[in-house]
């Protein structure tokens, strides 16, 4: 692709720029689209019908009228809060998982960087995002910022342990840290004759490998039942408490595209990427995008599901269930697939 | 004030579209904050629950009054409570609206002449925009109510100021009303109430 | 950080001193406002909570902020049936509760009998009523907890008694139904249809309910060992209703002290048992309230049966009312607990005091003694299980 | 079960006749009035005395007597093993109302104790938080007394309508 953009533009700092403008183009419409998905799915699960006014059919342009609004609204600094770094917070939040999407392949034709350490890079600079959340509750110089950063410091830092161990059992298999050769891996159909060779069925362990690191994502992208750092219940807002107008559109983007980036992360090594799910059928760049997408849509879609759902979990639960229970699960399940590998 | 508010000298062709553009937005995604005082608080949840659903409007909660754009006083508002919800409409970025739910948090309600612990009237502290009347009011009146702030997000201008509304303030008793804009009142003295220390204090970006 | 500072005197709160967490950290306990705007406070509860990391080592709850001078009014007002409209917006959740709790004390003192089609109508209203406040109870508890959906699953099903009261009384929250002596006006012809319909339409719904919430790994997790009150200490703060059967005290003022005719049915107490974890946390008293609209629905099944059909509502009115020199406290079973009424007549049609012995009001009080220990979270847990309503609190 | 006469010859044996007087005259429910300074140990005797074991204080409610110049308090009292009920009354003259409180007995009293100051200003001796309950504690007057004259202006803010 990158050479079909330099066939026509000006080489250089253009189709730079072009190329990494894609994912935002992509995060920006799939929030859009994702926020005004959440409220249906929500309106129905809740025997409810969800936004139906604006913009006519179903309140298609719901999202669309609330960015309009907010970026009308006054922004406000607390004036004890840090100014510098309260301003920062929501653009390192939302910066911190805009760059993990550079090493996401879209499509056998597009990925952002062809870096071999592709989810290594993924799991480190999404750290970043704790660190912003952290700076935000702190510079907020509002205690329930501050509990909800304290929370989320603890939370980020505990599962990241299980989702890395979990992709390790992953790499294990694949033999490669790039996206995208784990996606080519994948490719065809392999198993049994006719289910595709995805790595989610490739040992029965593996499956306990996605459900781990479902569930530890659905606490990296603090949704429900682990929505703790801003659980509205007890925090007011968590760390978003004083955040008003765009600044707090940002973080409110920022949890969106978390979701979509653990989702496609999680499609991409699960679920085969890119690749089609009738073997050659339906293939090639511009399907791939779009089954890439539509898987990772699926699995946005099951969080939310979760989301309206399911309780939330106390802090001291939270670390429970991560200390006691997914890490040692995912060692265990890790060595497992380890002698699956020796094995056959 | 909201960010684009009085940055235009004149209303031309393009403000105005642009006007439209932004009202509809404003209009099309009002966030309420969550603030239930009293009976109308439980009419208000039924409201936002299945049968009435608040949310086909566009309109949902919020907790925090920095991300709210519209205080929905539902309730009995009391001396007590009065100095609090000063704070917290001081507290929500502009621009803002207040809706009135009820007869107490109108004039005092039911508690008009012997309530000696209650404000007769949440507009001695903070403009509002719509009044509810009822007690409660009805899930269809309150959304009666929301449709007339629609109307009235959709004849603003960015030129005079959005959330700009006039207050009426009750000096003496409630026969000298005095209708006057925001321009020619200072907010912070028609509620008369003095806060010992601001501790939050607004710095508007660019301004 | 500045603490928040109130300027009204309140107990000093004293903070432990800074205590060294090494590396030259020092570490000290924050003091920390919970509402009175906050989402889980059921209104304007402000909750002063001295905190040591998220553990609660002090709380201090101030009401008032919704003092509305009940008793005051019920005094300015020159005749005993103009109490009844502030009685309804005592307790807006039950208003149906607490007409019947003022009017069985009025009845008492001014000696009047009601006839039996009355009676029938009043219990089917107020366990209506009870079931309809229970809903809310347990939907905002979930809500509490984070669960969403079954606040929303609740209020569809509370509309549908909402409607049948609609039918009756003509409004939704605030009914003025319940007379002394009587009611407003007689049921609609198709009453005992539609609160039939209901009642063989809710039974399933609180199955889906423990479903969906109550039987929730993650809702037992927060909820059970949560908040424990003991029986003694439940007594000796007065604590009634479900939070008292909670703990396991069979103590229901129905079956104890019955009023009205209560004892023509035959239903269940439902105590605390410990279930999940042990017996007085949060999650019994959610159970207890659950259960007690499986309950309430016996005790409306029972009166539809033995409903007469003939009776003129408003046989025992009286045209003035003007009470003996007396005084007397009545008390009934709200869904929050034992609702009191002292009412003090001197011969005239003014009364001289009325004082509501509100149930919120004494079940709030034992909070500072159950939450010291818990997390901010539990805190929330533990407001939501104990169902408090702030216009009963304050009054 | 015993009967409000049972309960009124029990406590005249115990602290003596002169300070209790049984009002039985009026409808619906006779009480007992007790003097002032007598209430806390009464209490006492009466929750921890086997066979009488009232160990809920149901209501505690203060009474504005406007014509004898008087300010009461009623004592619901309630026993949940026993099942029966008692009602005490202290009266107090209006300008030196205060009486021992019973918080330590039944923890039932401590906010309607501090309701009771609140609203009628009659002070409890030996309360641990003896302060405003309702109304702010820069409240002027207690509203609940029959003569009670409401402040013009609540921190700027007009009270009346």
């Amino acid at each position: 692709m990158q050479q079909f953009l330099e066939s026509f533009l000006p080489a250089g700092p253009v189709v730079v720029f072009v190329f990494s403008i894609i994912p935002l183009m992509i995060i920006l419409i799939y929030a859009l689209f994702a926020i005004w998905l959440e409220r249906k799915v929500a309106g129905h699960i809740q025997d409810r019908l969800g936004p139906m006014q604006t913009g006519g059919w179903h309140g298609w342009a719901q999202t669309l009228a609330d960015l309009l609004k907010m970026i009308q609204k006054e922004d406000i600094v607390p004036a004890k809060a840090d100014r510098f770094l309260f301003k920062m917070a929501p653009f390192i939040a939302f910066a911190a998982s805009y760059a993990a999407f550079v090493a996401i392949p879209f499509s056998s034709g597009y990925i952002g960087s062809m870096i071999d350490i592709g989810v290594f890079y993924i799991v480190a600079i999404t750290s970043l995002l704790s660190v912003s959340i952290i700076m935000a509750g702190w510079a907020s110089n509002n205690k329930w910022s501050l509990l909800g950063a304290m929370r989320t410091a603890a939370q980020t830092v505990s599962y990241e342990v299980p989702t890395v161990v979990t992709i390790l059992s992953v790499i294990i298999v694949t033999g490669t840290l790039n996206l995208m050769e784990v996606t080519e891996m994948q490719t065809g159909n392999a198993f049994l004759g006719f289910l595709p060779s995805w790595l989610i069925f490739h040992s029965p362990f593996m499956v306990i490998a996605f459900v781990l690191f479902f569930i530890a994502s659905l606490a990296e992208a603090h949704r429900v039942p682990f929505d703790l750092p801003e659980s509205e219940s007890e925090l007011v807002g968590g760390y978003q408490t004083e955040y008003s107008g765009m600044r707090w559109g940002l973080f409110m983007l920022t949890e969106y595209a978390d979701m979509l980036l653990l989702s496609l992360v999680g499609a991409t090594l699960f679920f085969g990427g890119w690749n089609s799910p009738f073997g050659s059928f339906m293939d090639g760049p511009v399907w791939g995008a779009f089954w890439m997408l539509f898987k990772g849509m699926v699995l946005v879609f099951v969080m939310m599901w979760l989301r309206w759902t399911l309780p939330r979990l106390r802090v001291d639960q939270l670390m429970n269930l991560c200390w006691k229970y997914l890490i040692p699960l995912s060692f265990v399940n890790l060595v497992l697939i380890a002698l699956w590998e020796m094995i056959f | 004030m909201g960010l684009l508010d009085k940055k235009f000298q004149d209303s031309n062709i393009i403000i105005v579209s642009l006007e439209k553009a932004l009202n509809w937005a404003r209009k099309s995604s009002i966030w309420y904050m969550q603030f239930g005082l009293a009976c109308c608080a439980i009419e208000m949840m039924a409201t936002a629950a299945s049968r009435y659903d608040f949310d086909r409007f566009g309109i949902i909660p919020r907790s925090s009054p920095r991300q709210a754009d519209v205080m929905i006083v539902a309730g009995t508002v009391t001396l007590k409570m009065a100095t609090r919800i000063k704070r917290l409409y001081e507290q929500m970025a502009e621009p803002r609206y207040v809706i009135s739910m009820g007869s107490c948090s109108n004039c005092g309600g039911p508690y008009w002449e012997h309530g000696y612990h209650v404000l007769k009237g949440v507009d001695r502290v903070v403009p509002v925009d719509v009044y509810v009347p009822g007690c409660p009011p009805r899930p269809e009146a309150l959304l009666q109510g929301f449709l007339h702030l629609h109307d009235k997000i959709m004849n603003e201008s960015l030129v005079e100021g959005t959330g700009s509304k006039p207050v009426v303030i009750h000096d003496k008793g409630g026969d000298d009303i005095q209708v006057k804009s925001a321009e020619e009142t200072d907010e912070h003295k028609t509620a008369r109430i003095e806060f010992p220390q601001q501790d939050v204090a607004r710095k508007k970006e660019g301004a | 950080m500045t603490n928040v500072k109130e300027n009204r005197p309140g107990p000093e709160v004293t903070l432990s001193p800074p205590v060294d967490a090494g590396n030259g950290l020092k570490t000290q306990e924050m003091v920390i406002s919970m509402g009175p705007q906050h989402p889980s406070t059921h209104g304007v509860l402000r909750m002063e909570l001295t905190l040591n990391g998220e553990i609660v080592t002090r709380a201090i709850p101030h009401i008032g902020y919704l003092h509305r001078c009940f008793e005051k009014h019920s005094e300015a007002m020159n005749d005993y049936a103009k109490v009844i409209p502030y009685v309804d917006r005592m307790d807006y959740v039950a208003a149906m509760n607490n007409e019947l709790g003022y009017a069985i004390a009025m009845e008492r003192l001014m000696d009047i009998r009601v006839n039996d089609r009355v009676e029938y109508i009043r219990v089917i209203m107020s366990e209506l009523q009870r079931i309809a406040s229970h809903l809310l109870a347990v939907g905002t508890f979930g809500l509490d907890i984070g669960a969403f959906t079954p606040f929303l699953y609740c209020f569809i099903e509370r509309e549908k008694i909402l409607d049948i009261f609609e039918k009756a009384s003509g409004a939704r929250l605030l009914y003025n139904y319940i007379w002394i002596g009587g009611l407003m006006n007689d049921v609609p012809a198709d009453f005992k249809t539609d609160t039939a319909a209901f009642v063989k339409s809710f039974r399933p719904k609180i199955k889906e309910l423990n479903d969906l919430l109550s039987h929730n790994k993650i809702f037992i997790d927060r909820t059970a060992n949560v908040g424990v009150l003991p029986e003694k200490v439940a007594i000796n703060y007065g604590v009634s209703g479900p939070s008292l059967r909670g703990s396991g005290v069979e103590w229901d003022l129905r079956k104890d002290d019955p009023y009205s005719i209560y004892d023509r049915f035959e239903f269940d107490v439902i105590v605390g048992q410990g279930e999940m974890g042990t017996v007085g946390d949060c999650w019994d008293r959610y159970i207890v309230r659950v259960w007690e609209m499986e309950e309430s629905l016996k005790i409306i099944e029972q009166a539809l049966d033995q409903m007469p059909d003939e009776g003129d509502v408003q046989e025992a009115v009286p045209k003035k009312i003007r009470p003996p020199a007396g005084e007397i406290y009545c008390r009934t079973e709200t869904p929050r607990g034992e609702l009191g009424y002292y009412i003090i007549s001197d011969k005239s049609t003014t009364p001289f005091r009325v004082k509501a012995r509100a149930p919120s009001f004494v079940n709030l009080s034992v909070l500072p003694a159950i939450s010291i220990g818990a997390m901010v979270a539990d805190m929330v847990a533990i407001i939501g299980s104990i169902d408090i309503v702030l216009g009963e609190v304050d009054r | 079960m015993k009967t409000p006469e049972e309960l009124h010859r029990i406590l005249a044996d115990k602290f003596g006749d002169e300070v209790f007087e049984l009002k039985q005259d009026e409808p619906v429910a006779p009480w007992i009035i007790v003097k002032a300074e007598q209430i806390r140990e009464v209490s006492k005797f009466l929750r921890d005395e086997p066979g009488l074991r009232f160990d809920a204080l149901m209501c505690l409610s203060g009474v504005h007597y406007h014509k004898e110049n008087a300010l009461g308090v009623t004592y619901h009292l309630f026993s949940t093993s026993e099942k029966h009920k008692l009602t005490l009354k202290v009266i107090m003259p209006e300008e030196d109302a205060h009486l021992p409180t019973v918080e330590q007995i039944w923890k039932t009293a401590d906010w309607h104790e501090r309701e009771a100051y609140d609203m009628f200003g009659i002070r409890f001796d030996g309360h641990p938080d003896h302060r405003r309950i309702l109304c702010p504690d820069d409240w002027e007057g207690y509203p609940l007394r029959k003569d009670y004259q409401v402040q013009e202006f609540y921190r700027g803010m007009k009270v009346e309508y």
